[in-house]
């Protein structure tokens, strides 16, 4: 069998070991089969993704060619994402462990199942190139994700996930009218086949709505400002390993389905002969504003980072405004960056939140000495999300600050600065209570977490380093998919 | 409603009739409208009406929750099974085609045994779904007995 | 319109009576369009299983929903937005019903020719969900699974479970 | 005949923003779920309208039927029927988890409960 026969195995073997997960008992097995699942997922999206940077590779399911039947697509863009979801999934399962027997004390399979669902629809919905598919996935893994989040030990959790639930499922009907508009007009839901269809009827106010539905379905699944309110909440009272998964994939994945239903589907001249370019400049300019300044008025970290994530998707947000390989190139590899500064972020917050059942920034207080590893592994990703060199933060940066100059917004550059210093001032207060501030009189003394929370941190902030030094997977792969995005080079 | 002795045989002679038609919609959905989907619906809704009669521990007693979760998680189970039996007699993910030797034969018996795992899932996710539901008003009368004037 | 009421009716059994009706009808419409594998699931799921849901989710909340305050205007703005935007495209579809429309000229046509040639199975509906289009039905499978996964370990956990003290967890 | 062709959307539109009145505006959990569902079914005529021919009849081949109606939205619709309510059934278990924790399923009772700005420690 050749690598493209393996390709659809990175989705469905952890969907397939999801129902026997949910069967089998106790707290080591489901854990154990997931570990395997996540595992085999990434050996193959690490193989697939160099041959799909050579050339897309199909695999047709049910042998049947598309459009009659459903294929996966996969090419630099989406096989970067793929190798992003199930790598960042191979490193959260042995860290989630101990902090789910925490926090989920009850039967763990079905926790387990709802995970590997999550994990194999957000990767579904990455490498399938069918518009309804994309749909069906994206359900899976919603629906899984508004129960994980239920799990979460505060109360607070309920209510999140129920208007996760109900923002959730607008968007994806939104975008199921969308797709509803599109296949009216063209007649195909194969997203290659609805490429070469478009431009026929491309004049029509129908697809035109379909692109505004898209657009407003997705917006609300990656959380686009005005469109964010779900995701504070939901982040912030989900269990910590739920919040690093989300924080690290889920929106990621909403923004690939907008940039290749944009750029794939309707195409450049369509996209442009909207006020796409525009509204995306406006709204991820003034999101990163308003969250970062949100973000400064938290009391608590995992919400204060949720404020940041929203921020964060400002900037994807900025870059894929600039419709240009530089703009899109930042936004790609800013979707891979911040997934490692996010992760390694929350995932610091999450021990601490282990060891003190708290996450309130006072409560950080002292723990530079308490905790030192983990707090320094927190100090080092949040350079990264400052943007200090030799981080994969400022990798981003600096790509999306070159596209925002050579297409002359001096406004962008101007917010983007804006941006970090606010970073600076959200993250630093973190920073300052754990190291300038003494422990709190009376607090027992808190002991450092173990390996297993410490090894899959320090990887993620490794990698901050890593990819910040040596670009050529990140930025590499991302300029050959934003040249894929963009239908030039070969 | 469960004394009611009109409302007992009826649904005693109904129950029957439509597990009868939600298996006739099961197998016959290939040459009239249904299929696994509306199939298993139809199988939950009877048992449902069994336990608005006979009280959700008659219920239980023929299908105990353990069994509809383990059917449940089976029936998706069957249905992936048939699509890496393909990948393993050298064809595609659900590729029906190296199933048999006849092509369509081959389609025919692929789309059964899939609306078979279709119509096991959706039956017993309905039925566990209801029963989680209707057990929870049962436990919830106990612990709060004051609630309910608002 | 039932689906007016339905939203207006503050009686929250009445509404999802009026739902069941309101699903009924659809039904009933969908089989004017000729989809009757499509009407026969609605009417069991949106008339059937939803309406059971709701209603034993009713049995244990309160009947009757609180007044409305005034009215949402932010509420109003978005959906008129919506709406004009919807009339704006819709009025540019194709003609209801026409046999040259685009989404009868490709793919389809595959296959209504062939379900019956290839597979000797005279129900497209079951071809096309089974067969060209079964990763999607896999799909479905798993959502419905998942559904119960979800419901499972929402509702497994014991209902008087001790109101927690929020400033111990985090 | 412009208008009269174009019935069938018409009617989708607005039911679709009935639905989504119920949505937005209605504090009540239930409410919102039974908006939610009105919404999703209003898409679902969208789809099924658009597969109909007029003249053509149920896509189960016959002898002798020459035109059938689109069998492609059909299907979508059935799956995006059993997605809809699988949606239905997580978010009617989880209004009836909140209404247990917190006594009320009105949203708008909840929002400050729900912790906005996440200040319980300092109470």
């Amino acid at each position: 069998m050749s690598i493209v026969d393996w390709m659809p195995f990175s989705v469905l073997l952890p969907l397939i070991a999801a129902p026997v997960c949910a069967l089998l008992p106790g707290r080591m097995l489901p854990w154990l089969l997931t570990l395997i699942a996540v595992l085999a997922s990434a050996v193959i999206s690490a193989l697939v993704l160099p041959q799909a940077v050579q050339a897309p590779l199909s695999y047709h399911f049910g042998n049947w060619p598309p459009p009659i039947g459903i294929e996966y697509r996969v090419d630099a863009v989406n096989g970067l994402l793929a190798l992003l979801i199930s790598m960042m999934a191979l490193v959260i399962v042995p860290w989630m462990r101990q902090s789910v027997n925490q926090e989920v004390p009850q039967r763990q399979g079905p926790f387990y199942a709802l995970f590997l669902l999550a994990m194999s629809g957000l990767m579904g919905i990455t490498l399938t190139g069918d518009a309804f598919n994309v749909f069906v996935f994206l359900e899976i893994s919603s629906l899984s994700t508004y129960a994980l989040v239920a799990h979460g030990t505060r109360r607070g959790a309920l209510l999140s996930a129920f208007r996760y639930l109900i923002m959730g499922t607008l968007g994806a009907t939104f975008y199921l009218i969308g797709v509803g508009l599109l296949y009216i007009m063209t007649g195909t839901l194969n997203m290659a086949d609805m490429a070469e269809r478009i431009p026929e009827v491309a004049d029509t106010r129908a697809v035109r709505a379909a692109f505004v539905f898209i657009m407003v379905g997705l917006g609300l699944k990656l959380a686009l400002f005005p469109l964010h309110r779900w995701l504070p909440g939901a982040y912030s009272n989900a269990p910590s390993a739920i919040t690093v998964f989300l924080a690290a994939t889920a929106t990621k994945v909403a923004v690939y389905v907008m940039l290749r239903m944009v750029f794939s589907v309707f195409g450049v001249e369509f996209a442009l002969s909207m006020p796409y370019e525009e509204f995306f400049l406006v709204l991820g300019g003034i999101g990163i504003l308003y969250a970062s300044v949100q973000a400064i008025g938290q009391r608590t970290a995992k919400r204060m980072l949720a404020y940041s994530s929203v921020a964060q998707i400002g900037y994807i947000a900025l870059a894929v405004g600039f419709v240009s390989i530089d703009g899109l190139t930042a936004g790609l590899v800013h979707l891979f960056n911040h997934a490692l500064m996010k992760g390694a972020l929350f995932m610091a917050v999450g021990a601490v939140v282990y060891r003190l059942g708290s996450n309130r920034i006072e409560d950080f207080a002292g723990l530079g000495r308490e905790m030192p590893w983990t707090m320094l592994g927190f100090t080092l990703a949040t350079l990264s999300m400052i943007g200090v060199p030799l981080t994969a933060g400022f990798i981003s940066k600096w790509v999306l600050l070159q596209a925002a100059i050579a297409d002359g917004h001096w406004i962008v550059v101007g917010v983007v600065a804006v941006g970090s210093m606010l970073a600076v001032v959200y993250l630093g207060r973190i920073i300052e209570a754990a190291y300038l501030r003494p422990a709190p009189e009376g607090r027992a003394p808190v002991r450092e977490v173990g390996l297993w929370f410490q090894l899959p941190m320090w990887v993620l902030v490794l990698a901050n380093f890593w990819f910040g030094i040596d670009t050529s997977l990140t930025l590499g792969t991302a300029t050959r998919g934003a040249e894929v995005l963009l239908g030039v080079g070969p | 409603m469960r004394e009611n002795g009109i409302l007992r045989i009826v649904t005693r002679l109904l129950i029957p009739l439509i597990m009868l038609f939600a298996l006739y919609i099961q197998f016959h959905g290939e040459y009239s409208p249904g299929g696994g989907f509306q199939a298993g619906v139809m199988f939950a809704a009877a048992w449902i009406l069994f336990v608005l009669i006979y009280g959700l521990e008659a219920g239980l007693a023929v299908i105990p929750e353990r069994v509809m979760f383990v059917l449940s998680a089976s029936g998706a189970l069957l249905y992936a099974a048939i699509g890496l039996l393909g990948v393993v007699l050298g064809g595609n993910f659900l590729d029906y085609a190296p199933l048999m030797e006849d092509s369509q034969s081959a389609q025919q018996a692929g789309i059964i045994l899939v609306e078979l795992g279709v119509g096991v899932t959706v039956a017993s996710v309905v039925m566990l779904i209801f029963s989680l539901f209707a057990r929870r008003r049962g436990e919830q009368g106990e612990s709060w007995p004051a609630e309910g004037d608002d | 319109m039932v689906a007016v009421a339905v939203v207006r009716v503050r009686d929250l059994f009445s509404a999802a009576m009026l739902f069941a009706i309101y699903s009924l009808l659809s039904a009933a419409l969908f089989v004017v369009l000729d989809a009757g594998d499509v009407a026969l699931t609605e009417a069991a799921v949106g008339a059937g299983i939803s309406t059971i849901l709701i209603l034993a989710v009713l049995t244990l909340a309160p009947r009757y929903e609180a007044a409305i305050r005034g009215v949402n205007w932010i509420a109003i703005t978005v959906v008129v937005i919506t709406g004009v935007c919807l009339i704006w495209a819709v009025s540019d579809l194709p003609t209801f019903g026409d046999p040259n429309n685009p989404i009868h000229v490709h793919v389809a046509p595959y296959y209504i020719e062939h379900s019956y040639k290839d597979f000797g199975v005279p129900n497209m509906v079951a071809s096309v969900l089974a067969s060209w289009r079964s990763i999607d039905t896999f799909g479905e499978v798993i959502v419905i699974f998942t559904a119960a996964v979800a419901v499972f370990s929402l509702l497994s956990v014991k209902p008087t479970r001790p109101a927690r003290k929020p400033e111990d967890e985090a | 005949m412009d208008l009269l062709g174009h019935y069938n959307y018409y009617v989708v539109v607005i039911l679709m923003m009935i639905g989504l009145y119920a949505v937005i505006a209605r504090g009540n959990m239930v409410k919102k779920i039974m908006g939610l569902n009105l919404f999703q079914t209003a898409g679902f005529i969208l789809f099924i309208s658009a597969g109909k021919i007029i003249g053509g009849s149920t896509p189960i081949y016959r002898e002798g039927v020459e035109l059938y109606s689109n069998p492609l939205p059909h299907v979508l619709i059935l799956t995006a029927i059993v997605v809809g309510i699988a949606t239905t059934a997580v978010g009617l278990a989880l209004a009836l988890r909140i209404r247990e924790t917190y006594g009320s399923i009105e949203d708008e009772e909840l929002v400050e409960d729900d912790g906005e700005d996440w200040s319980f420690g300092d109470r």
